[in-house]
């Protein structure tokens, strides 16, 4: 049984790196051929201001970039955080495939290898309990694996051969890690286990005889009291023996850190300029520290390409960062300070225009087409003694449209109480009609009509959409109202109430944000309000000079739009006509920093 | 008024005809029938006695024929380990005919009623609503009546087991949730949620006369919430990101040969003056005059060019929504199209048409 | 005459409408497809996927889209089993699983029944929140989806085990009726994660000129509306033999009708401005 | 009193919500009022449905014009949600078999399936499909060429309307392909990528900001509509 801990230490150090070495050695001869320049001066550090997931990295170009660098491949240690299991099942499901590629006979090997896969796919890797199970299966794989690979015949595709070393290689890399977390749990390692299991197993054999497996834990108490305490310190021995092994190879470990690579770049063009770049890996813990190196690689182009031939790469010696980095989360996201900076500037403004409202300055703003119809619509349907139909879309209240379309509803609310008008008001959504309910009450209020108010009309059909159109359409038949206002979110319903609108005559006011149904509304409706003047219809209808002042607010947020835009077409065509590296980091900066 | 009634009564009569004429004259069964397939489902808990949790597997799977339990007949299991009832697949005419010809005394596809029933109120509401477009008439007030209470009940209740049941009471309850409602629940009180509960109970203040003003407390919350959260992500989204996807070079060269590209500069072109000149159709400040009003004037092209690309697009999606509901008509429902082949083959609609031909020379 | 088209009726329309989809249907027309390059661009996206990655399709639909939306599902769902990938099936809408039941089993129960669930394809089901649950899941699937719809931990989920999150996938593929879907997962999904996350789209009409801004950069392929499934449907039955199979031509099927109803629409548009310019000369004499 | 707090709420909510998306560690908030906003609207059902009822029950006490029609809504509503909140023939989850509640309520075979696939399903979508009868009826109304811009409009949309199908290829087809940009399919994608691209991109420049002004005049409490009567 000590066998499978020399097992370990021998996939640990020399031989399948030997063998993996001779497969690949023999898929590229002559590998000498070519020597690739390594990268040099890779420095990483903690992306500041952010959640603390991302690490930066720079290097100098390598010697020879572009023409003997096809692109540079980004290595990170291996975390002993959860992406372990991850590996692990990657590298056996990995296996998995080859052998069904293969087709290799479902023999004893293969059927380990789905042992394994079916283990971890019950059970879950995380499960202690399998622990013990899962790696020995896993080692007889790998073992019978070996095995195979140095038995078979030359007959064999050559690429089969490589693509399986490589993919013991990955297994070999997440072994140890996995048992390294192991290890840091401070749970029985894999390793203890079968330690122990080797002290016990040849003692209850003799006491059990052959078959001690079947009923050992049950007669437990029928071995002497004498050899049980023997027994126990020796599995104790074992234990500590084993785990100062681990220790060991997690040392050793730390010293050979495992790199997974994780990304191949390619310089840009103005990095390639500098002679310098930089990559952000991402996705990482803020619990690990991690170390990186990089290498610059050459592909040579493939002259004839055949099935299943792989391309041939020279790898150059890494470039390696000394000391561990730990990304850290800080209290600002520092990705969103440009967003919070127009935030500022568009929200200032706003705020800046309202106070200036308030103190008696008249803002002056150019007049919208569809509002003064707001008031003849409510006026023809006194006249013509019919209702009024608003409709603040089909959203619930966490949509602003629904928000805009109640400010909407209002003013008209007020100006249809004045004339004494009747207002009905069919919901899509429970809150909406509370809400709407609130509006329409305080309008009434304020038009000093509190009386005329009748909760009724302002009620909820039901929530699906083409329900609620089927209702209305029929309504709107029916009742014939005078006016119809669809203020707020739209969908396909959009032309159903529009031309159901049309086709009884009445006068029809639309708004909404909904770029895709603004057309049908443009082309059924008398007036609509596009897109942003459907959320200034608010301010201008309730006439107050505060809420112009929003409106000023807006306007500078467009201004600083114009700005932009110009600013950074204007450059990014200087780069794009000079070519030139400074620029084009600009551009880069434009984009990716200050627009971001 | 009368003339027109009489002639609807004709038209109806003639279709109700039609429709029996139809359903009567298939060599199998009445057109719009439904079949099924019968697929039993066993399941045994294979537990050992002591566990407290059962543990369920399906009698038929292969995973079966690791225990002892299941290698006697699925009816010798004692009762309460066993459990089972007919679940029914959709099929088709077509297979059960298949199945009919080789195994009549064991087919597992069988007609069903409940479905063929449905098929014809499906078919009926069709007719129903499509009726609006010649007039409002009583047909279509049944549909519309029927479909306001349907989905209202329906997102109701998708509003208590996706939403109430999960999320409210499986945050704040769980052991209590998992004992009836999800099982597999493991998860452990988060008492939070005890928030939108009591915020819920507020809002339902509102039926209490008293009670009202303190329904707006919620309300206001969801209120400011959603203009918190809005804020910054409609700037976030579609300010900022649009403006960095039209920083883009008015003149472009073709990476490959760097000669000037002038289709993409172009384009490149008209894409920043139509950002540009529709922007100053929003303009509020300025009223459209001057070269302000031609640059908006230029902006409300863009939009109208816009809005007829939408326009177009959406037409297609319409007429295809039409044509899948023709479609169930004719097919589902009428059997006179098969384009799937799921029935038998197609003389039938032959044979149906001549027989009406011939029942009216 | 005049006076007729002038006063038109709009039911003399309505019937003309129903006769221009009607009759197509009937004598079952269809017409050859020629796929455009953003066809082209989503069979390539999914064809050049190794054999067996990971796909994430996203049903954000219900059956009031089905006669566009449909077909692109059948046969995205038919050309990734095709391909042997795993398919992780999800929904943003309440209605998406059904929708994606239907797909399975017309699809995968039939032509593929060696495919095992939870081996082969996944139903995660319908999570509420919109983008919300976008934002979670591109790091963070457990988080929402503890179980699939068949109450499976995820843990126990053999295809499950290994992936974390959106970023895992190797293709999204989203098939979208409106709100919440594209356009969310271009901009909370692709946008935050652009080098992790790929993705294609099919999509209503309504919905399509929408999503062009983002193309090529943040969405690879788009399938605007029953052209766009057409289109794609064609490219899958020309690469995997499916001309006998009449369930993966509903899209070109239904071409017919909708070109028939497109020439009316344009013969309709011609004659309301016929209409006009008489009557504008008229007035002008009077 | 009864005006302060709510405006207090609203303040609150909203602002706390617009820091914590700067912060790494809160960025999740808004997910979590997006899941709490469900609860609350989930809730709301049943005033919404209580109206419903309310509004069809004096109908018919009332005997007003068309109060049958109220009953089937009624009947309707009632039996859908008995169906879904029982479960009704809906089989239990095949984890756990012996436990009636656990399987889903919209389970094929099921009673609310039925009422989804043969009721739901035809009804709405059937109302969906009528669109195309309107979308005819709209273009033959609406699109004329009284002025330029109607051009614009209804030019774009007739070579969309073209280029989207096989009728492109009658048209242009016969086009050289050094002409190919003039394909009626090309035509279509140009309009597509760059007219409708730049459109858009200002509609959506444009709403950011409304919305933006919009949130911010409810933070601010400049716009107080939806919190009901009395000044204050």
């Amino acid at each position: 049984m000590m066998q499978e801990h020399t097992l370990r230490k021998l996939r640990l150090l020399a031989p399948v790196i030997m063998i993996a070495g001779a497969g690949i050695a023999q898929a590229q001869p002559d590998e000498s051929e070519r020597m690739v320049h390594p990268p040099v001066d890779l420095t990483a550090r903690d992306k500041s201001w952010d959640g603390g997931e991302k690490i930066t990295l720079t290097w100098k170009l390598a010697e020879g970039d572009p023409d003997n660098v096809s692109f540079y491949r980004v290595y990170r240690s291996l975390t002993v955080a959860p992406l372990h299991v991850r590996e692990l099942h990657d590298a056996v499901s990995d296996l998995h495939d080859d052998f069904e590629e293969l087709d290799i006979p479902r023999d004893q090997l293969q059927q380990c290898i789905e042992n394994v896969l079916q283990l971890m796919d019950v059970q879950g890797i995380d499960d202690h309990a399998d622990l013990y199970e899962y790696t020995r299966e896993l080692r007889h794989a790998r073992l019978s694996m070996e095995r195979w690979i140095q038995a078979t015949s030359p007959t064999n595709a050559e690429t089969a051969r490589i693509q399986i070393i490589r993919d013991l290689d990955k297994l070999d890399d997440a072994i140890p890690t996995y048992e390294a977390q192991r290890e840091d749990d401070d749970s029985e390692t894999s390793a203890e286990k079968i330690a122990m299991m080797a002290v016990t197993e040849p003692v209850l054999q003799e006491i059990f005889g052959d078959d001690w497996k079947e009923d050992w834990e049950e007669r437990i108490e029928e071995i002497p009291q004498d050899v049980r305490f023997q027994l126990l310190e020796d599995r104790d021995q074992a234990e500590e023996q084993a785990e100062a092994q681990v220790a060991r190879d997690v040392a050793a470990l730390g010293n050979q850190r495992r790199y997974k690579s994780i990304e191949d770049v390619k310089p840009e063009e103005w990095e390639l300029h500098r002679g310098k770049m930089s990559y952000e890996v991402e996705k990482l813990d803020r619990r690990e520290k991690y170390w990186f190196k990089v290498t610059a690689v050459y592909v040579e182009e493939m002259q004839d390409v055949g099935e299943g031939a792989i391309p041939r790469e020279y790898e150059s010696e890494p470039a390696m960062t000394v000391a561990g980095v730990q990304p850290a989360r800080q209290w600002f996201d520092g990705v969103r300070f440009p967003l919070s900076l127009y935030v500022l500037i568009v929200c200032g403004a706003v705020m800046i225009y309202i106070q200036i409202a308030r103190s008696g300055k008249i803002l002056k703003v150019r007049t919208i087409a569809g509002l003064e119809a707001v008031d003849e619509a409510v006026g023809r349907a006194t006249e013509m003694g019919r209702p009024i139909m608003f409709i603040c879309g089909i959203q619930d209240m966490n949509d602003i449209q629904t928000i805009a379309g109640l400010t909407v509803l209002s003013r008209v609310a007020k100006t249809a109480a004045e004339y004494d008008a009747k207002i009905e008001v069919p919901t899509s959504r429970s809150l909406v009609m509370t809400a709407a309910r609130e509006t329409v009450q305080a309008a009434y209020l304020e038009a000093g009509r509190p009386d005329a108010y009748n909760e009724d009309l302002i009620y909820y059909v039901t929530d699906e959409q083409f329900g609620f159109v089927a209702y209305l359409q029929g309504t709107m038949a029916r009742e014939k109202p005078a006016a119809c206002f669809y203020m707020g979110t739209f969908f396909a319903e959009s032309l159903i109430l529009a031309e159901t609108g049309n086709s009884i005559g009445a006068i029809q006011v639309a708004g909404t944000a909904m770029p895709a149904q603004l057309p049908f509304f443009v082309a059924a409706c008398d007036y609509t309000l596009i897109g942003e003047e459907f959320f200034a219809a608010s301010a201008y209808l309730s006439g107050a000079p505060e809420q112009m002042g929003s409106l000023k607010g807006q306007d500078i947020g467009k201004m600083v739009v114009g700005i932009m835009v110009i600013i950074g077409v204007a450059v990014a065509t200087l780069a794009s006509v000079t070519g030139s590296v400074h620029l084009n980091e600009a551009v880069e900066f434009i984009r990716e920093t200050m627009l971001r | 008024m009368k003339k027109e009634t009489l002639i609807w009564t004709i038209v109806m009569l003639l279709g109700a005809v039609v429709l029996v004429l139809n359903a009567t004259l298939r060599q199998h069964g009445p057109a719009g029938s439904a079949y099924v397939e019968a697929v039993p489902q066993r399941f045994v808990d294979v537990s050992d006695p002591g566990e407290i949790e059962p543990y369920w597997i399906s009698y038929d799977s292969e995973e079966a024929l690791d225990y002892e339990i299941c290698a006697q007949p699925f009816a010798d299991i004692p009762a309460e380990k066993r459990e089972d009832w007919i679940r029914y697949d959709q099929a088709t005419l077509g297979k059960y005919l298949e199945e009919e010809a080789i195994n009549p005394a064991r087919n597992p596809y069988q007609f069903s009623l409940s479905r063929t029933i449905g098929i014809w109120i499906a078919a009926f509401f069709t007719l129903f609503i499509f009726s609006f477009l010649y007039k409002d008439n009583p047909f279509y007030k049944i549909a519309e009546s029927c479909v306001v209470g349907v989905t209202a009940a329906y997102w109701m209740v998708v509003g208590f087991w996706d939403v109430i049941v999960p999320n409210l009471l499986g945050k704040l309850f769980p052991e209590w949730v998992k004992l009836w409602a999800i099982p597999g629940l493991e998860e452990p009180p988060n008492y939070w949620y005890a928030v939108p509960l009591v915020l819920g109970i507020l809002l339902l203040m509102r039926l209490s006369p008293k009670g009202a003003w303190i329904s707006r407390w919620p309300l206001a919350f969801v209120i400011g919430t959603t203009a918190g959260m809005r804020l910054t992500g409609f700037l976030h989204a579609d300010f900022l990101s649009q403006i960095r996807n039209t920083v883009i070079p008015v003149i472009v060269f073709d990476p490959t040969n760097g000669s000037f590209d002038w289709w993409a500069s172009l384009s490149n072109i008209i894409i920043v003056v139509g950002v540009l000149s529709a922007l100053v159709y929003f303009f509020f400040s300025i009223e459209h005059k001057g070269v302000v009003g031609k640059t908006a004037k230029l902006g409300i092209w863009f939009l109208m060019v816009t809005f007829g690309a939408a326009f177009g697009y959406t037409v297609m999606g319409r007429i295809a929504l039409f044509a899948i509901r023709l479609e169930f008509l004719f097919d589902d429902w009428l059997w006179l199209i098969d384009p799937i082949q799921r029935r038998v083959p197609i003389e039938e609609v032959a044979l149906l048409w001549s027989s009406l031909s011939a029942g009216f020379i | 005459m005049f006076e007729f088209f002038q006063k038109l009726d709009r039911r003399w329309i309505f019937l003309a409408m129903f006769l221009a989809v009607a009759i197509p249907i009937i004598i079952q027309l269809d017409f050859e497809e020629t796929p455009t390059d953003l066809a082209h661009r989503v069979f390539d996206a999914i064809e050049n996927l190794p054999d067996g990655s990971r796909v994430l399709l996203s049903f954000d639909f219900d059956p009031a889209s089905e006669g566009e939306l449909k077909p692109m599902a059948t046969s995205f769902v038919y050309h990734c089993a095709a391909k042997n990938h795993k398919m992780y099936i999800m929904a943003l809408w309440p209605v998406g699983p059904q929708m994606a039941d239907d797909t399975i089993e017309n699809v995968i129960k039939e032509d593929f029944p060696h495919m095992q669930y939870g081996h082969n394809y996944v139903n995660l089901g319908y999570k509420s929140g919109y983008e919300g649950v976008i934002k979670v899941i591109v790091t963070n699937f457990t988080e929402l989806y503890s179980t699939d719809t068949r109450g499976t931990p995820w843990n126990a989920i053999p295809m499950c085990t290994g992936v974390e999150s959106v970023q895992d996938m190797d293709l999204v593929i989203n098939i979208s009726a409106g709100y919440a879907g594209t356009k969310e997962w271009v901009q909370y999904a692709v946008t935050a994660y652009p080098d992790q996350i790929r993705m294609v789209a099919g999509c209503t009409g309504v919905q399509a000129p929408l999503l062009y801004p983002y193309i090529p950069h943040q969405l690879e392929g788009l399938l605007g509306a029953i052209k766009g499934a057409a289109e794609y449907e064609a490219l899958v039955v020309e690469k995997y033999k499916l001309e006998d199979d009449p369930k993966y031509h509903e899209g070109i099927r239904r071409m017919g009708p909708q070109l028939v109803a497109h020439l009316l629409m344009i013969f309709l548009i011609i004659l309301g401005n016929v209409i006009f310019f008489i009557e504008k000369k008229r007035g002008g004499r009077r | 009193m009864k005006r302060t707090i709510p405006l207090f709420l609203t303040a609150i909510g909203g602002f706390v919500l617009i820091i914590a998306y700067y912060i790494p560690h809160t960025q999740g908030w808004g997910e979590v009022a997006a899941i709490w906003f469900d609860i609350l609207a989930a809730i709301a059902f049943l005033l919404g449905g209580g109206n419903l009822m309310k509004i069809h029950l004096k109908k018919i006490s009332d005997h007003k014009a068309g109060w049958a029609y109220s009953v089937i809504t009624i009947i309707a509503f009632l039996a859908t949600l008995t169906a879904g909140l029982g479960k009704v023939f809906s089989p239990p989850s095949m984890q756990y078999p012996d436990m009636a509640w656990s399987g889903s309520y919209r389970e094929i075979g099921s009673a609310f399936w039925w009422l989804f696939e043969y009721a739901f399903k035809p009804l709405t979508a059937t109302m969906f499909s009528m669109l195309a009868f309107y979308v005819a009826s709209a273009a033959f109304r609406a699109f004329r060429a009284k002025n330029f811009e109607a051009i614009l409009l209804l030019g774009t949309a007739f070579i969309i309307l073209l280029g989207r199908t096989a009728a492109a290829n009658w048209v242009t087809g016969w086009l050289p392909e050094s002409w190919a940009g003039l394909k009626l399919e090309n035509v279509t994608v140009t309009i597509m990528q760059v007219f409708n691209t730049a459109g858009n991109r200002a509609i959506m420049i444009g709403i950011a900001l409304g919305v933006a002004a919009t949130s911010l005049k409810v933070l601010l409490g400049v716009d107080r509509s939806y919190l009901g009567g009395g000044k204050g």
